[in-house]
């Protein structure tokens, strides 16, 4: 597969097991020539953070993405590692080597994507200097035309107008989120016991009415955490899918919530 | 070499909007008046049937001092009911909020309004203009683009008896145009 | 007789804006499609001059779902100067990867195609939806989420008269997805 040119002066990693370009990690990853597993996340976030710091404008968002996916994909294994085990090891075991094979999957999925976009960027951009025939109508075939029938209130028509006017906004990968305010997780964890202990929600509908992002990783945290203390069960049919949350709890009281998310600080 | 120039001339006039003078054909394809002249009078032919080729369902006609192809007159009848069964009694999404930059931003030039839509609003301009919604209102002093406005109609369609009347958009948005240029 | 479908059909090419399905053509022509095909293919091999025809300056091609006449790619060059067609803004990165998400994924809902490019996709698709490259197709059962599809325009944009002219991304997925759904 071919690469993107930016591996010089792209983003580098340092860890006890690689260094080089991010590039080349994935590369070595998605050959199978590099155990994921080696791989420390926390490591190569807080490179990446630096790395951004410096990152100059859209320039790197290709990186960027590619980062994101592959990150995303890791996290899902470290929480593997976090669920409990039980008697259930090898269960485990199976869940990171499935995990793995996500990640391939989506690496190979997104690398797709982005090999596609040149195609398609490439045929819009010789399209656009074609020219097809698009002439303004005989005026004897106007008045053919039939009458127009106007359905659009003027309140209609304000709203089209304020969204036809509104600045079109250039996607970022956003780094507010490292600056948001703190949110307690044993708080949210109160919160979803309270949404979910009559009957089952979507994470979706969990987060739904979350305003921050801190809120939405509060809740997820804290989602994990009562998994941890075996309070709920989940369910998705498919890969992405919707995760289903359902209250599981055969004993609990609040005194569980005290301890919980603990170590998150709060 | 000369039937290259007929198909040069084909090329442009399969495109061109409005009718095109001989002479600025002849500038465009840097060749002889008298030549693009010739030139024309055998693909007039051509088009006709009357060089023992094809009489084609379009020909070359001069109106007001230009050529432009046109639907030959026998087919105008069919060509009707194409556009009646293909033209719609309502307007597209698009073309909607066309409508509804330029009644707020007007008078403006078409590529302005290209710059706010992010996209090439000629076809959809051709519609407002042919369903008599905008209309030409001048040219723009230092680069002779035609500016547009809206039409009555559309204030009688909306119910208003002037553009005073339409709600307003916020005043944020009035120095807007000026940092699309920048969005982009 | 044929020729005559040919004929009329020419006719109503001079007119239309957008590209002319078969099955439309067909109707207004109240002939069968395979004959109207067949014409269209006569009609093709006319104007590219294999068929012991002059070569025209124009075309006939088959993008977005029907037939439109171009002009021959070799004199876009010469036509550019004449017609000033404003250009849309160039897509970014973000936005054509995600239409391409879309285009092999569709239907496909919001937080599907986030999922596969692990960014939120929000304002790229609305940007997408504004531009008309992608629609609305409904909606999702159990969710109720908005499922997107790719329109006729993002076909002809990209000069292809249908999704099978996508390339195939088979072969690069294939390893990726079968280990995907047998992930659970």
């Amino acid at each position: 597969m071919e690469r993107s040119p930016s591996s010089e002066d792209g983003f580098r990693v340092s860890l006890a097991n690689f260094d080089g370009p991010f590039d080349l990690l994935i590369s070595l990853i998605s050959k199978h020539e590099m155990d994921i597993t080696e791989v420390s996340l926390a490591a190569v976030t807080s490179e990446f953070i630096t790395f951004l710091r410096d990152l100059d404008g859209t320039a790197e968002l290709d990186a960027a993405s590619e980062f994101l996916v592959v990150a995303a994909t890791l996290l899902d294994m470290k929480i593997v590692g976090l669920l409990p085990t039980g008697e259930y090891a090898d269960a485990d075991d199976v869940a990171v080597l499935e995990a793995r094979d996500m990640l391939f999957a989506r690496l190979l999925q997104y690398r797709a994507f982005k090999e596609i976009s040149v195609w398609f960027s490439q045929r819009i951009e010789r399209e656009s200097a074609r020219h097809p025939r698009a002439v303004r109508l005989e005026d004897k075939f106007r008045e053919r035309t039939p009458e127009l029938v106007w359905t659009t209130s003027i309140e209609d028509f304000h709203t089209l107008a304020l969204y036809a006017l509104a600045p079109r906004e250039i996607p970022f990968v956003g780094l507010e989120h490292l600056h948001a305010p703190l949110v307690s997780v044993r708080e949210q964890a109160a919160i979803v016991i309270s949404m979910i202990r009559s009957a089952p929600m979507t994470f979706r509908q969990i987060i739904a009415g979350a305003d921050q992002r801190g809120v939405i990783v509060a809740r997820f945290l804290a989602i994990l955490e009562l998994y941890r203390q075996s309070a709920v069960a989940f369910e998705q049919i498919e890969p992405l899918g919707e995760l289903t949350v359902r209250w599981s709890a055969e004993t609990w009281n609040d005194e569980n919530l005290v301890t919980l998310g603990a170590e998150y600080g709060s | 070499m000369e039937a290259e120039l007929e198909r040069q001339l084909e090329a442009i006039l399969m495109v061109a909007d409005e009718p095109q003078s001989v002479v600025s054909l002849a500038t465009v394809l840097e060749r002889p008046v008298t030549e693009v002249k010739a030139a024309i009078a055998r693909l007039v032919a051509d088009f006709d049937g009357v060089a023992g080729t094809v009489q084609r369902g379009f020909e070359l006609r001069e109106v007001g001092g230009g050529w432009r192809i046109y639907v030959r007159e026998s087919y105008d009848e069919l060509v009707r009911d194409v556009v009646l069964s293909q033209n719609s009694t309502k307007l597209s999404q698009p073309a909607l909020e066309t409508l509804a930059v330029i009644a707020y931003k007007q008078p403006v030039t078409r590529s302005q309004v290209s710059g706010i839509r992010a996209v090439n609003v000629d076809t959809v301009i051709r519609t407002l203009v042919g369903r008599g919604l905008i209309t030409e209102v001048g040219t723009e002093p230092e680069t002779g683009a035609i500016l547009y406005g809206t039409t009555d109609l559309l204030l009688t369609n909306l119910g208003v008896d002037s553009l005073d009347q339409l709600p307003p958009v916020s005043e944020l948005l009035d120095d807007g145009s000026a940092g699309f240029d920048d969005v982009h």
